[in-house]
């Protein structure tokens, strides 16, 4: 029974530097006045972090009332403190090289850095977090977060922006909480009152016998609450606005780690649908769900001018990609859905690297005006070559690996479903590459050189660098631990 | 192990290709590297062909654990190595004498090496996500080097239809494998082979025709090549052209020969039919294209397309159970393969060395270069000669071959066997003369007469580089060689086929070495041997004795022309690209090529010619390409007004959205 | 030895046959016109005199216009020398079934027609043109011809269809018939005369094969007029052997029917040539682009030919 | 037993008003009766609080019932009045649908959500049906009115209602954490602070609270 369990982890266990961290150093760096000083100190806590989610895979703790670690979500936590670290990283190189945040008063800046760290707090909480109703106070409490950050240069794009994603999410939040309260309706009569009947680690292993009727209804709750988060088509609405209108660095982890997290959220409920057997299956929902994100982004790809709405939707698209694979289930599609989530965590906050240092070199973010980057700015225009098209599941990167077997596993299983898959995918891809050959090819629109030392571009270039080496290793030598620890996974999502 | 070596070369090469930046030293030097390597290559494959014993395999510690890298070396592999490597090496020897004419050396020499790596990887996977990834990554360096001339429009342009197709075929050989493996995603080939069951065969055959197809350039899959071909600076043009389409060919054989244990004739029949339709459809847009490289590719898609039609007759006879002829027709069909590969490249690096000395790939603007580049010219006439299948060069008996195949090919019961097949026949022969045609214009417009531009009169100051001499040299002797021992060719090639054919074969059965019998001496033999041995013999006689009258050397003087005056003669009396094949266009119509022809005519009395001059589009582009691109524009259009909804818009879709699964939850729960 | 007797005989009796019978179909054409006509030993002497004239060779001209007569008319000769004339069992006539035949002829096509560009010349390229879309419909006609006769016959091999047909194993077939009218049809074209081409026209734009010919003179035009007379002969030897070998020696044949094998070998070429001259005198040229239809249609045949087999199998 | 019978009938009976108030706000006309409405719904939300307080006597139930009275029945509309007065916004609700279409399609999502609970046996979960319906019907009322009233005030009131739907299916679900309501109270917390913000941000730039003329850019200007 949970309620004997302590409420929070030991504070000598891993887990709770993880979560105090960021919290702690959230609130120091809302304090901190020098700018320069608070980006460093942001990357020393977010490596700290990092050191300490590292140190959950030797010692993973006990769950407690409010948190528990399982190898699911163990592979999340490190996958976001990882992102989060190199991101803090790469975003202290960027405001250093100047340019467009520079735009940015002082307690702006402060809010940024505690806000960022705040931002990584609650994604952990969300991901570590034993109880729905934490979990999805957390979720909420990163959408307030990230809404702060999308509306921070304050211009009038960006107002609406936030004020888009706000009202999005926060409606879809609630729908969210009610697919909760269904949940915990269902659960109560078998497991009695109180935080028993929310808590994951009792809701698992019951679940066979809880009401199926009102699952489905949560399900449905859920999968719309917390797909709005995902960025589902159609309600995806607030994506590529947040993405665009906000710093660079926040649209890397909004990519890169939220969309993860709301994921992860909505497979847990899936994972408890599956447990009981009784329910209608949830996996049509999903692949409906996935196809339709994946040719709304695919067509709307066509026409997009600017440059950080592209990679916004093809985020879509892969969400759209993932969520069709879990939809599909089975161990195989499960595995490589699971391993492209983490590839296109890594892969698109690495795009999104190279975009911010090109639009911060451009002063734009139309696509018409800039072109031929690989002759104006060889390192940048190459890199941002190399890492479209490993989004775009180019060999011999990860993201071709786990395309390679959600495809194969879908063609395997459902080839009627592939074939749509296979189309949508096509599509996307022709319009990445148009909007890639006119960016990186062609003659050049702008001066060669940039603003900022030649040192910093450098150092902002490394976690792009970083990030593509390991979707390279990911590719060619997939690490047989982490394969095994997948495919565990896979199994527990059945 | 060797191959390991020298495969593990080739991105050092790439690195170094990188480093290379402005000397030209260090490009030519990648050059080289990459010719060494394609000769180790080429010599560990052949050695393998040639002698046999059981295929090498092993498992590299790479890819998914559990999986791994399987590659393996099997006659098949070791076949299309040879064919590979052999082009290959030619090429980038060639290369080092071209790399100070190459448009944008740096964005080509560093992925000249990852190409090779690719082909020749895809052609030792033993496992399907090798394949894949290899196949792919084959696509990607060669793209890199299609755009790598960047700033024309047109280049992008080919690059974007180029990478489109290709991953189109990709993700349809995907499909065709993931059938194969199965739900438990068993990926390496062995399990397939073993696995493979007539159920699966009805979903692969398709999706591997689409898949080897769009790569070969298969009509209407082949609007890519030339688009693509052109844009790649020469020696990555004749790779392309003359290798990867081949690799293509080996996917097609892995899969309908190899891994599927045996396919319905119907499929065969399939094969055949759109073989033929390339073959002739390619070669009328070759007979008429001005642009010397752009109408090699377009010969492309007709020699794929003899291929094919040799391979779909293959299948047939193999389901026919007739495995003697299945044989054959393979033979005949990997025969072309060897061939093409040698030819093809060899053009192609013709068209390069032209392009080099003149800076022309118009046919328009050329002429009389054989007597200003006699290296050049002479191998480029013998390329032509070869690809229009003249005895004895190689490219007749392959021909040869096919046709003997298919005058057996009534012999199968089904009907559709019995009256298609003669017409199979008649669209090669048509595609065979009209090649003749084709490379007859080609050839003399570019290489005879008297030149049409000052470039095209100045070429040839500059001698062409020797590294460019020999390789050309090199590939037109192997023309000769193939053509003139067929024999010994057809024997190596039996020998590949018996595991594919499902039977044992020799082609040179009753009549001993030098005479070609394939289906017994009754039925009809050739022997390029004795042919050559005899003309040239018949030929020394005819010199001596029409010297032996003892009539007076010859003199030069100027053309007569009908008695045209003296210094009236101009260049532009000669007949141009389009006047040449415009009795084709005339008789072929406007329903193959959507020809549009313009002449203006100068006034009366004046000196300038009247000039013809045609524009050209490929209907297939025209019918198939442009609604889809225009579809999906009007989709995007439609689909774009989403962007642009109110937050209340947005709303009302969560709304509909949810309102929808809520009513599918409560039909369902009724149900 | 005596195999290798008789094939070295062919190959000179065709060289030797083929002027008389080219003059030989002059003349009764010009009888049948109602003029005396010349001797039919004429081509003799033109040739002669060619071969002593001093060649002239245009100053554009590459090394290729020099090497095409000898390498066109050693092509044709080679052709000639593989189509059983008054024998068969020649050593040689393995080499080369009717497809390789069809294959030689192009090769002397191809070189007279780079030839005729190579002269840098309008005419030349005009002649180049023509021809070349004349054998493009040409050759696949002639091709399935074989096709259908390899079907009746098993073989594609002159000799053994030669056997074949002498064993009576065939009766009177419909495709046949069509092949052989194709046959007749391409050897039209393939020769050069009425109605796809005039071989004794002197209005240029008219000409086609004597268009690509224009710039040559001396032995180097002797040679060319001297290589269309063997293909003459060829055709006429091909088809009287292939469609009536009645009398042709079988291989180690005794004198006796050698002698009778090469009466008969005479009496069909000319029967043959006299029809051609009748028949080119009955009937006027075509326009160039009528030439698609006309051969065009021969294809068609030699496809019929095939289709009729099964027809006539079935029923 | 009878007293529970009762208890359950007069949580209906509350519920059932809470969704009546949600109807009635679909037909108000004019901003401040729609205003009223929402605080009538307070109201009832918090009786209906405190009614479950009593009869499962858990006790943190008041304190749920005390924030919906206080901050939703009070300080909400006390500070939408004054955002009214304040930036002088026009008085009637301006409709994208028409109110009999809304009241229409309201009802059907009533139906909607009663038969989607129907085949839920009762005794199987910690609330019956008809709670279950209520509180489904509240939500789905709420997205209903932020969908169909085009001006920002209205589109609060009814974010909120749909936030007292959920708060109704919480209190009314037996034994359910204090976790909820607070996270509930917490999220309309920020919610407001943030409208406030934004409502501010908004002044400054356009003079007006209409969404139409908030929505201008609407992502791409390519």
């Amino acid at each position: 029974m949970i309620d004997r369990l302590p409420a929070l982890p030991a504070a000598d266990s891993p887990l709770a530097w993880v979560l105090a961290l960021p919290l702690a150093s959230a609130a120091v760096l809302a304090l901190w006045r020098d700018g320069r000083g608070a980006a460093w100190a942001n990357v020393l806590s977010t490596i700290a972090t990092f050191v300490a989610a590292l140190a959950l895979l030797v010692a993973p703790p006990p769950p407690s009332r409010l948190f528990f670690v399982d190898s699911f979500n163990l592979y999340l936590v490190v996958l976001t403190a990882f992102v989060g670290m190199t991101t803090a990283w790469f975003s202290a190189a960027y405001l250093a090289r100047g340019g467009e945040p520079a735009k940015l008063a002082p307690h702006h800046l402060r809010f940024y850095h505690a806000m960022f760290q705040a931002f990584l707090f609650t994604m952990l909480v969300a991901l570590t977090a034993n109880n729905t109703g934490v979990m999805w106070v957390a979720v909420e409490a990163a959408t307030l977060t990230t809404v702060l950050m999308v509306s921070l240069y304050r211009t009038p794009e960006a107002i609406e922006a936030a004020w888009k994603y706000f009202i999005l999410c926060s409606v879809g939040i609630g729908l969210a909480l009610f697919g909760t309260i269904l949940v915990y309706l269902a659960a109560q009569p078998v497991l009695g009152d109180g935080a028993n009947a929310m808590a994951w680690t009792e809701l698992m292993p019951r679940a066979a016998a809880f009401q199926p009727d009102l699952l489905n209804l949560a399900f449905v709750f859920v999968l719309v609450g917390y797909g709005t988060k995902v960025g589902l088509a159609p309600l995806h609405a607030w994506l590529p606005d947040a993405h665009a209108e906000g710093p660079t660095p926040i649209s890397a982890v909004l990519s890169g780690l939220l969309l993860n997290v709301a994921l992860y959220a909505l497979l847990r409920f899936k994972m408890l649908i599956s447990a009981n057997g009784a329910t209608l299956a949830p996996g049509p929902l999903l692949v409906l769900m996935g196809l339709s994100s994946l040719f709304v982004s695919g067509f709307m790809l066509y026409r997009r001018g600017d440059v950080k709405r592209l990679f916004a939707y093809s985020s879509i698209e892969h969400m759209g990609v993932i969520v069709f694979a879990f939809g599909i289930g089975g161990p195989l599609a499960n595995f490589a859905a699971l391993l492209h989530m983490a590839m296109h965590a890594l892969t698109k906050s690495a795009v999104f690297f190279a975009v911010g240092l090109i639009t911060q070199t451009a002063g734009t973010k139309r696509i018409a005006d800039i072109r031929g980057l690989t002759v104006s700015h060889p390192a940048l225009g190459w890199g941002l070559v190399v890492a479209v098209l490993t989004i775009a599941g180019m060999p011999p990167m990860g993201v071709f690996v786990s395309e390679f077997l959600m495809l194969g596993a879908a063609f395997a299983r459902h080839p009627l479903l592939a074939v749509p898959l296979a189309l949508g995918l096509l599509l996307a891809f022709g319009a990445l590459l148009l909007r890639l050959q006119s960016l990186a090819f062609g003659p050049p629109s702008l001066a060669p050189g940039g603003n900022g030392p030649r040192g910093v571009t450098l150092l902002a270039l490394l976690p792009m660098g970083l990030h593509l080496v390991l979707v390279l290793v990911a590719g060619v030598a997939l690490p047989a631990v982490l394969a095994a620890w997948l495919r565990g996974i896979a199994e527990m999502l059945g | 192990m060797l191959i390991a070596l020298a495969l593990a070369v080739l991105p050092v090469l790439a690195v170094l290709g990188l480093a290379a930046g402005r000397f030209e030293g260090t490009h030519r030097l990648v050059a080289l590297g990459c010719a060494v390597v394609s000769l180790v290559l080429l010599v560990a494959g052949a050695g393998h062909l040639l002698g046999g014993g059981p295929p090498p395999a092993m498992v590299l510690p790479f890819g998914l654990p559990g999986l791994g890298f399987h590659v393996r070396l099997d006659s098949l592999s070791a076949l299309f190595m040879v064919v590979v490597d052999l082009p290959a090496a030619a090429a980038a020897f060639y290369t080092i004498g071209y790399a100070s004419h190459l448009p944008e050396r740096r964005r080509v020499t560093p992925f000249l090496p990852l190409f090779l790596f690719g082909m020749n990887a895809v052609l030792l996977a033993d496992d399907a996500i090798t394949f894949l990834m290899a196949w792919e990554f084959m696509s990607l360096a060669s793209w890199l080097m299609v755009v790598s001339d960047h700033r024309l429009e047109e280049n992008r342009a080919a690059g974007q239809v180029y990478l489109m197709m290709a991953l189109f075929g990709t993700l349809c050989l995907l499909g065709a494998f993931a059938v194969l493996a199965g739900p438990a995603g068993a990926w390496d080939f062995a399990t397939m082979r073993a696995a493979a069951s007539g159920a699966a065969v009805a979903a692969v055959a398709p999706l591997a025709l689409l898949g080897a197809g769009s790569k070969a350039g298969l009509a209407p899959l082949h609007v890519w090549l030339p688009l693509a071909h052109p844009a790649a600076p020469s020696p990555v043009s004749a790779l392309m052209s003359g290798v990867m389409t081949k690799v293509a060919l080996y996917a097609l054989v892995r899969l309908l020969f190899d891994l599927v244990g045996r396919v319905p004739w119907e499929w065969g029949a399939v094969l055949m039919v759109i073989g033929s339709l390339s073959a002739v459809l390619g070669v009328m847009h070759a007979l008429i294209q001005d642009d010397l490289k752009r109408l090699l590719a377009y010969s492309t898609v007709e020699n794929i397309g003899i291929v094919a039609i040799g391979l779909g007759l293959a299948l047939a006879f193999k389901d026919g159970g007739e495995p003697a002829l299945a044989a054959l027709a393979l033979v005949g069909a990997l025969y072309h393969i060897v061939n093409h590969a040698t030819f093809k490249t060899l053009l192609f690096l013709a068209a390069g060395a032209v392009q080099a000395a003149t800076g022309e790939r118009r046919l328009s603007g050329l002429g009389g270069l054989l007597k200003r580049m006699p290296w050049t010219g002479t191998a480029a006439l013998i390329g032509s000669l070869a690809i229009a299948s003249l005895p004895p060069l190689n490219g007749f008996v392959s021909e040869w071959l096919i046709l003997q195949a298919l005058f057996k090919g009534p012999s199968l019961p089904p009907w559709a066997m019995k009256f298609g097949v003669p017409v199979v026949a008649a669209m090669l022969a048509l595609s065979a003369a009209l090649a003749a045609a084709c490379f007859v214009r080609a050839y003399g417009i570019a290489f005879l007469g008297r030149p049409r531009s000052l470039a095209a009169a100045q070429a040839g100051q500059h001698p062409t580089p020797a590294t460019m001499r020999w390789s050309m040299a090199a590939l037109a002797f192997l023309c000769l060689l193939l053509g003139a021992i067929p024999v010994t060719v057809t024997d190596v090639l039996s020998a590949v086929v018996v595991p594919l054919a499902g039977g044992p074969f020799q082609v040179s059965a009753d009549l001993g070495w030098p005479w070609l019998s394939p289906v017994g001496a009754t039925r009809g033999s050739y022997s390029g041997t004795v042919l050559v041995l005899v003309g040239l013999a018949l030929f020394a006689i005819v010199v001596v004795v029409a010297h032996a009258f003892g009539a007076p050397r010859a003199r030069r003087a100027e053309a007569w022309d009908c008695g045209c005056p003296e210094g009236l003669l101009l260049p532009e009396t000669q007949y141009t690209p389009q006047s040449f094949s415009q009795p084709q266009r005339r008789v072929f119509g406007s329903t193959l090529f959507a020809a549009v022809e313009t002449i203006e005519m100068p006034e009366p009395g004046a000196r300038p010619p009247a000039r013809l001059s045609v524009r050209l589009i490929d209907p297939v582009w025209d019918g198939l390409y442009r609604p889809l691109f225009r579809a999906v524009a009007a989709i995007a259009d439609r689909v774009n007004r989403l962007q642009s909804f109110t937050v209340r818009g947005y709303l009302l879709l969560m709304f509909a959205t949810l309102v929808l699964m809520l009513l599918v939850v409560a039909w369902r729960q009724r149900s | 030895m005596s195999a290798l007797l008789l094939q070295l005989g062919q190959i000179l009796l065709v060289l030797a046959l083929a002027p008389l019978l080219t003059g030989w179909v002059r003349l009764v054409k010009a009888r049948v016109q109602g003029r005396i006509g010349p001797s039919p030993f004429q081509p003799y002497r033109d040739l002669r005199r060619l071969m002593l004239k001093e060649p002239l060779v245009g100053d554009s001209t590459s090394w290729l216009f020099r090497a095409a007569p000898y390498v066109t008319f050693s092509a044709v000769w080679l052709a000639a020398c593989l189509v059983p004339t008054f024998a068969v069992g020649l050593p040689l006539a393995p080499a080369a079934d009717l497809i390789a035949l069809v294959a030689l002829l192009a090769v002397a096509r191809v070189w007279t027609a780079l030839a005729g560009l190579d002269s840098g010349t309008a005419f030349g390229g005009l002649g180049a043109s023509r021809e070349m879309l004349i054998a493009s419909l040409a050759e696949p006609a002639m091709l399935m011809a074989t096709f259908s006769l390899s079907l009746v016959s098993g073989t594609t091999q002159p000799e053994r269809i030669i056997a074949f047909v002498l064993s009576g194993g065939v009766g009177i077939e419909v495709s046949l018939g069509l092949a052989l009218a194709a046959l007749v049809m391409v050897a039209v074209a393939e020769c050069g005369r009425i109605p796809i081409d005039n071989p004794a026209t002197h209005l240029e734009l008219t000409m086609v094969h004597e268009a690509m010919l224009l710039e040559y003179s001396g032995r180097h035009l002797a040679l060319m007029e001297l290589a269309g007379m063997v293909r003459l002969t060829l055709f006429l030897a091909l088809i009287g052997g292939v469609f009536a070998p009645w009398g042709i020696a079988p291989a180690e044949a005794g004198p006796l029917s050698l002698l009778i094998g090469f009466g008969a070998f005479l009496a069909k070429s000319f029967a043959l040539a006299s029809a051609l001259a009748v028949f080119e005198t009955a009937i006027a040229k075509m326009r160039v682009f009528r030439y698609a239809d006309f051969l065009g249609g021969a294809l068609l045949l030699g496809l019929l030919a095939t289709i009729f087999l099964y027809v006539s199998e079935a029923v | 037993m009878g007293a529970g019978q009762i208890a359950y009938d007069i949580a209906h009976l509350i519920g059932a008003t809470v969704l009546m108030a949600g109807l009635q706000m679909l037909y108000q006309r004019r901003l401040f009766a729609v205003i009223n409405t929402f605080v009538f719904q307070a109201l009832a939300l918090a009786a209906a609080a405190a009614w479950q307080a009593h009869v499962q006597d858990a006790p943190h139930l008041y304190v749920t019932a005390g924030v919906a009275l206080v901050f939703k029945a009070m300080i909400v509309p006390f500070a939408l009045h004054w955002l009214v007065e304040k930036l002088a916004i026009q008085r009637t609700v301006e409709t994208a649908l028409p109110i009999g279409w809304t009241m229409i399609s309201g009802v059907g999502l009533v139906a909607l959500s009663i038969l989607l609970v129907l085949p839920v046996t009762a005794n199987a979960a910690a609330l019956t049906r008809e709670s279950l319906a209520l509180a489904m019907s509240v939500v789905l009322l709420g997205l209903l009115m932020m969908i169909t009233r085009r001006n920002a005030v209205t589109q609060v009131i009814g974010f909120m209602a749909l936030e007292n739907g959920l708060i109704l299916a919480a209190v009314s679900a037996r034994g359910m954490p204090l976790v909820v309501e607070i996270s509930v109270a917490f999220s309309v917390l920020v919610a407001m602070t943030l409208f406030g913000i934004f409502f501010f941000r908004i002044r400054e730039r356009f003079d007006t609270l209409d969404l139409a003329d908030l929505e201008t850019y609407r992502g791409d200007r390519t």
